[in-house]
């Protein structure tokens, strides 16, 4: 395996506090390693008047699995003169959009200098698909969340308070699934949509189940912590996307005081809060909707175990998916465009629409506006991080244009002012008086050092430890002499100048010119033996679900280039 | 000689699952796939009485199969030939551009024949495409 | 000692019954006995224990016999087919697992193919529909669960699906629904008083190719205007439209399955796509879900499949090499075939000498032709290279989708007879030649 | 306007697809250049000069620039796809795609073209003398935006999916028309001088329908409101007008509901 030595470049790395200075970086056997561990057959990149990041680390996007396939199999017109031609060296061809196609989706965000994107939604059930297009997705390490709250299970355990039992469940169904981490998705609101009903707020009850969305994401916190996990729960609370929303979401914020984190992977917080932009809004309509971006971050500034990933809407033309199908449903009865449901037996649901953030409306720019206004009022970006709710709000590919904006209060304002009903947007924002422009360092924190941290991966990403694995992106940005025009910026991070994944070169001037397997990382705890669980389990199985117990754990040959993160709680 | 036009349809029958998975050149199959099921209104329009060879013959070809009584019932005026080799042989391949051919909803004329000979499923098809060489 | 297999998948129809046990002989060679499985599934397994199994490919002689040849042999006449061929075509898929569809369209990206499946001239109208439309649908423990009322709509499960009803739709007792077949309406729609209209509750004789005006008749009672509907609609009169209304506007929880009745006759997508209207509609006010009655057990393998690696789940021209196109109707097999678009054929996992319309196949044989498939079928016997493979979910493992688009992971029970080889091997051999070729 | 002849001299084994047959493509080039322009095959990629001749000059832009196509047409596929401006007329048939996603200029075709022909058009004239085959001036599979303006004119008759999710733009059939005309349309123009099958305006949200001749089956959704005289493509007659479909959603503007309009001659 060839070493290398990345000479000159400006290194960027929050977690060993390196913020710009010219540095080497020095691999070997696909790991970070001391320049002087090098032997003479190294090569040497030269990153001089360059931008040196760890390879990016993506906290929650939808690229793999169920709903992300209906995505894209249900939407022809999204690859209609959308599609890039196939570039050269590319093993396979690149369809799509807003929802690309597997090998699109590895090579988009190796361009981009990303190495690993944790999969926001699995629904168990699927799990044996989700590892197949994991297999499909080139260059990318990925992890997968299982959903885990309006599952039967967890609603009876949690009902009756059996922590420990509804750990036994937890721990059986990561291991089951090859899972990485607890998934919640409108804890009780998409079970009730089994029945066409929702739940809006953390006090409504969960049809026939008597149990409230508050209990729910309470008692997940305490599975969590008492399996050790490495991430928290990942948490997409109720009533997403309504106009005035801001309220149940501080309300759901608050269930995270008192608890700490348990686990010995580094992670600070209980709760990450994905896709914050569509929890923050304010108003009681869509006529007098408003960002409440800034009380939202009053708040999470104050508590230091919560993170959040942005959902920033980036004015295009995309496709909707959640778990949260009485959302979908919503949001099909606003723009009546086609809309895909798949409830999941006894686990979730999920709904697709396409839809069409319009650079010309109101709301759709005040969205906008709110993502970015999340990010400029954190106090601490370690906590922040860059998403787009892939494809939610916007296709990933957008990030380069979220950290140009980021970045520069000059592009920011030309977009806002580009806007039909600029004066409106401006009056339901706070996006024009902030000044704020953030660091190369901070968009490192937003991008890597603060995901993998979140994500309890920061043995293995998201810095330049010694030891973890040789993921690299260098852009060409010059620290030292930044562009005056913003667009620069934008262009650097969407087409690195090299991007190294175990210490491949897989990326160079933004083409695809390699390849090197990719790994599938998953969670096995340890519980003590619960025989009870091991009954409901297969009584569950008998009476309730279609397929059998023994074929719905994932088989071993459909597990591909697994790395197992080991948890003995019994110890 | 009586004549009658009747609406086909070509679907899907367990004995024809059964005989297919047995295989296509079973009797099996040929039993269960060689046949038109018919209203016995029909029938007597036509002048026939169950278990008599019919020519049913489409805009696209024809074939020789036997009227039964269907298993499940058609209203008079509709006809049913199970899927398979038979019922590909007047199916329009017509898709109104969605690349599914006519199997359902096409105009047949159904006379008596009663003195022909029901094709093998190899002799229709190799038939069709010059490769048939008579019985082995 | 003949040992048990259990919880294996059933090779035949979209229902996927994952509960089948197959008793095997000591040497894990021949199949003894199966149990859980429908007088269909039966066969599939006796089959594979058959002495008068195809062991080696069979080339087509001058004199129009086949001759058995090697695997390399077969392999390297159908890899050169395709780098010759302009515009080769690759269909069936109905009955392989996911790994074979995945490598079979390896193999059609490098050779610029079309890549096309059964859904083509089955199921395709409804991934029309689901293009203009969507697809509010659900998993089938969720019916098992929670439906009260079930709509069977020109499918005939009775016979194309033989546990479909006992597993999943009508008689099973599930969790919301512990009273079983007592507690759900069952409605049939079909032309014919099929097998299944007989145990149902009630039965819409449907004239045959009006389903849509009977879905838009129901739209407008669903949208209150049953005052400006005739008085009989598609052969069924306004009272019973209306009596049928009421119940689905009731029902707790409902599901649609439809079948071909709707994809096969005028219309095609747009009967399913104004089944799928009517269930949107239903949305506002209760819980419906509707889904595709899909044929083979593995047929919505492919759409899975090929959605994730190219963005569409049939019909697919890479012709162009650098971007996939779609558009059935164009793209699609048939009218491929009908307008002399496609130079050479590869029949995989199917019978399209059976089930394509004769003029179809006339067509085709224009050309080169190989069919790669465990039996001797009709398109074997008017090929001019017959491959064949082992059985999957007999002889063959891997993932299956179920036609509600779970995954079932299927095993293998035997193996297969001596020398076989998979789809997947195949295609990947066919693969690596022509790499080699293109050298 | 400068004048390019292409000729098609050697027929295709398959099909060609000839998307580069527009007067964008040809404006500003040589001869020579626009006989290099690509075409396909099946997987064959080539230039257009191993199928056409290619004689005249081309235009500086596309608006100065037309297209007069020869030979026998049958099986090309695409011919001004795309087109923004500038004149195409085609001598005889034309195969799929014709004039598809067309947004200006002139597209006259003598003689018949097969299906999808004027798909998604934005604007522009596209005249066929002959008939045109199935989704004529449709949508593209799973786009909502279905054709946007200009005008088509069919001499003969239409097939089946006659302005599926139609938006905007006429479409006028001389002869008669298959089954779905302005399926899931929400706007436009489409007029039928003969007669039309079934399944005429079903799932129509907004969009007006007039038809000459019979209609076979009419559609439950909708409901007669009465006679209207309407000058409908230069000509006034007495039309029967039902609206609807009742069975789908509309949209209101100032309080109304806005239906599909279906006008059948008395």
């Amino acid at each position: 395996m060839a070493e290398y030595l990345i000479k000159n470049g400006h290194v960027f790395d929050p977690i060993l506090g390196i913020k710009g200075e010219v540095h080497n970086i020095a691999i070997r056997d696909g790991k970070f390693v001391e320049p002087s561990a090098l032997t003479s057959s190294a090569k040497t990149i030269d990153a001089s008047g360059k931008t040196v990041m760890a390879g990016g680390v993506d906290i929650h996007s939808h690229v793999v699995g169920p709903k992300v396939n209906v995505g894209r199999l249900f939407r022809p017109e999204d690859k209609l003169f959308k599609s890039p031609l196939r570039q050269p060296k590319n093993a396979r061809m690149e369809m799509g959009f807003s929802v690309p196609s597997t090998f699109k989706t590895g090579y988009d965000y190796s361009r981009m200098g990303y190495c690993f994107v944790n999969e926001a939604a699995m629904p168990p059930l699927h799990s044996p698909h989700v590892h197949e297009e994991i297999r499909d997705t080139p260059l990318i390490d990925n992890t997968a969340m299982p959903v885990l709250g309006n599952n039967w299970f967890m609603l009876e355990y949690l009902k009756n308070g059996e922590i420990e039992n509804n750990a036994a469940y937890t721990a059986w169904l990561l291991h089951a699934t090859k899972g990485f981490a607890i998934k919640v998705v409108n804890p009780g609101g998409t079970e009730a949509w089994g029945w066409g009903l929702n739940c809006v707020t953390i006090n409504d009850p969960v049809p026939h189940f008597n149990i409230t969305p508050a209990e729910i994401i309470k008692g997940l916190i305490e599975t969590n912590e008492y399996l050790r996990l490495p991430h928290s729960i990942h948490l997409h609370g109720n009533n997403i996307g309504n106009p005035g929303n801001y309220t149940d979401t501080i309300d759901t914020l608050k269930l995270a005081e008192g608890y700490s984190p348990n686990c010995d992977f580094g992670r600070d917080q209980v709760i990450h809060n994905t896709h914050l932009q569509f929890h923050s809004y304010g108003g009681d309509s869509w006529l007098n909707f408003e960002s409440k971006a800034k009380e939202i971050m009053e708040y999470v500034n104050r508590q230091k175990n919560l993170t959040f990933d942005l959902g920033v809407v980036t004015l295009d033309e995309t496709t909707t998916m959640t778990a949260d199908g009485p959302f979908e449903h919503h949001l099909q009865s606003l723009n009546h465009l086609k809309w895909a449901n798949v409830d999941v037996e006894l686990e979730t649901a999920a709904g697709i629409v396409p839809y069409v953030y319009g650079k010309d409306v109101k709301v759709c720019n005040i969205q906008w506006a709110i993502g970015l206004e999340l990010a400029l009022f954190c106090n601490d970006p370690m906590r922040s991080h860059i998403t787009t709710d892939h494809p939610n709000a916007g296709p990933f590919i957008r990030y380069p244009r979220i950290i140009k904006w980021l970045m520069s209060k000059a592009s920011r304002d030309e977009l806002l002012h580009s806007f039909k009903w600029s004066e409106k947007v401006i009056g339901a924002t706070n996006i024009e008086s902030i000044d704020r422009e953030m660091s190369l360092y901070e968009i490192a924190m937003m991008t890597r050092a603060g995901t993998a941290k979140a994500l309890g991966l920061s043995h293995m990403y998201g810095s330049f430890t010694e030891g973890l694995a040789g993921n690299v992106a260098i852009y060409d940005l010059d620290p030292e002499n930044m562009p005056s025009d913003p667009e620069m910026i934008e262009k650097a991070f969407g087409r690195a100048a090299y991007t190294l994944k175990d210490g491949v070169i897989v990326v160079k001037d933004g083409d695809i010119v390699g390849d090197t397997p990719k790994s599938t990382i998953w969670v096995n705890v340890k519980v003590p033996e619960n025989k009870q669980v091991a009954r409901d389990v297969s009584e569950k199985f008998l009476r309730y679900y279609s397929v059998n117990k023994d074929n719905y754990s994932l088989f071993e040959e459909h597990l591909h280039n697994p790395k197992v993160i080991e948890v003995d709680i019994t110890a | 000689m009586a004549k009658i036009e009747l609406n086909m349809i070509t679907q899907r029958s367990i004995e024809e699952g059964i005989a297919m998975e047995i295989g296509k050149t079973s009797p099996q199959y040929f039993e269960a796939c060689s046949i038109i099921e018919m209203n016995p209104k029909d029938m007597k329009k036509l002048g026939i009485l169950a278990n008599t060879n019919v020519r049913v013959t489409s805009e696209f070809g024809t074939v020789i199969v036997k009227a039964v009584e269907p298993r499940q019932t058609c209203y008079p005026g509709l006809c049913h030939i199970r899927q398979g080799v038979w019922a590909n042989q007047i199916v329009p391949p017509i898709t109104q551009s969605t690349g599914e051919p006519q199997y359902s909803g096409f105009i047949v004329t159904v006379e008596p024949a009663e003195h022909e000979v029901i094709k093998s499923a190899l002799e229709c098809v190799q038939g069709a495409v010059g490769l048939w060489k008579g019985v082995k | 000692m003949a040992k048990v297999i259990k919880d294996v998948g059933c090779p035949y129809c979209g229902a996927c019954c994952d509960d089948v046990e197959v008793t095997v002989s000591d040497d894990g060679k021949k199949i003894l006995e199966v149990a859980n499985v429908c007088a269909i599934g039966a066969e599939i397994f006796k089959h594979a224990s058959r002495e008068d199994r195809v062991k080696l490919p069979r080339m087509r002689q001058p004199d129009g016999t086949y001759k058995d040849v090697s695997y390399t042999e077969a392999i390297d006449f159908t890899a050169k087919m395709l780098v010759k061929a302009k515009k080769p075509l690759i269909f069936g898929f109905g009955s392989t697992n996911c790994e074979a569809m995945s490598s079979a369209a390896k193999v059609a990206e490098k050779a610029g193919a079309v890549l096309d499946n059964c859904a083509s001239i089955c199921h395709g109208s409804s991934f029309l529909a689901m293009f203009d439309n969507g697809y509010p649908s659900c998993t089938l423990g969720e019916t098992k669960n929670r439906a009260d009322v079930v709509v069977y709509w020109g499918s005939n499960p009775a016979h194309a699906h033989p546990r479909h009803m006992s597993r999943y739709a009508m008689f099973p007792r599930g969790f919301f629904t512990g009273k079983g077949v007592m507690g759900r309406k069952v409605i049939t729609v079909d032309p014919r008083f099929t097998d299944t209209a007989r145990v149902s509750d009630i039965h819409l004789q449907v004239k045959q190719g009006h389903d849509y005006e009977l879905f838009n008749a129901f739209r407008m009672v669903v949208r209150g205007f049953e005052a400006d509907i005739p008085d009989v609609v598609a052969g069924i009169k306004k009272e019973q439209i209306l009596e049928v209304a009421e119940i689905m506007k009731n029902a707790r929880f409902g599901t649609i399955f439809y079948g071909m009745g709707l994809c096969h006759s005028d219309g095609r997508n747009h009967n399913v796509d104004e089944a799928i209207s009517l269930t949107r509609d239903l949305n506002e006010t209760t819980k419906w879900t509707i889904m595709a009655m899909r044929g083979h057990y593995n047929i919505t393998g492919p759409g899975a499949v090929w959605s994730w690696q190219f963005g569409f789940p049939y019909c697919l021209d890479l012709t162009k090499k650098n971007m996939a196109h779609m558009n059935p109707g164009e793209t699609s097999s048939i009218d491929l075939a009908m307008r002399d678009e496609i130079d050479a054929f590869i029949n995989i996992g199917t019978d399209a000498g059976a089930h394509f319309p004769i003029e179809a196949v006339k067509h085709i044989k224009k050309h080169p032709m190989v069919t790669i498939d465990p039996n001797i079928c009709m398109a074997s016997e008017i090929s001019d290279l017959h491959i064949p493979v082992g059985i999957v979910g007999v002889e063959v493992a891997g993932i299956v989708y179920r036609m509600d688009n779970v995954p079932i992971q299927y095993r293998k029970v035997i193996d297969p007879p001596e020398g076989v080889i998979s789809d997947e091997e195949l295609f990947e051999r066919i693969y690596q030649r022509m790499c080699e070729l293109e050298a | 306007m400068d004048t390019v002849t292409v000729t098609l001299v050697n027929k295709p084994e398959l099909i060609i697809e000839a998307y580069n047959i527009t007067p964008d493509a040809f404006a500003g080039k040589s001869l020579e250049e626009i006989g290099n322009l690509e075409c396909h095959e099946g997987n064959h990629k080539t230039a257009l000069k191993e199928f056409f001749t290619i004689t005249g000059k081309a235009g500086a832009t596309a608006e100065s620039t037309k297209i007069i196509v020869k030979g026998d047409c049958t099986r090309v596929k695409r011919i001004g796809q795309k087109m923004s401006a500038g004149e195409i007329v085609i001598e005889g048939n034309a195969d799929m795609y014709t004039g598809g996603w067309m947004l200006g200029g002139k597209l006259h075709v003598t003689g018949n073209v097969d299906a999808f022909c004027g798909i998604q058009m934005e604007g522009g004239e596209f005249i066929i003398d002959g008939n045109a085959d199935n989704h004529l001036g449709s949508s593209y599979r799973g786009d909502w935006r279905g054709m946007r303006g200009g005008l088509i004119r069919v001499g003969g008759n239409a097939g089946s999916d006659v302005g599926t999710f139609m938006i905007g733009g006429t479409i006028i059939i001389e002869g008669n028309a298959g089954i779905h005309i302005a399926t899931h349309a929400e706007g436009g123009t489409i007029i039928v001088k003969g007669n039309a099958m079934s399944r005429v305006g079903g799932q129509m949200v907004k969009g007006d329908v007039y038809i000459f001749g019979t209609i076979d089956v009419m559609m439950p959704g909708f409901r007669y409101i009465g006679d209207v005289e309407k000058e409908v493509d230069g000509k006034s007659a007495t039309f029967a007008h039902y609206i609807g479909d009742l069975g789908e959603r509309h949209p209101t503007r100032k309080g109304e509901v806005i239906y599909g309009n279906l006008y059948q001659k008395i």
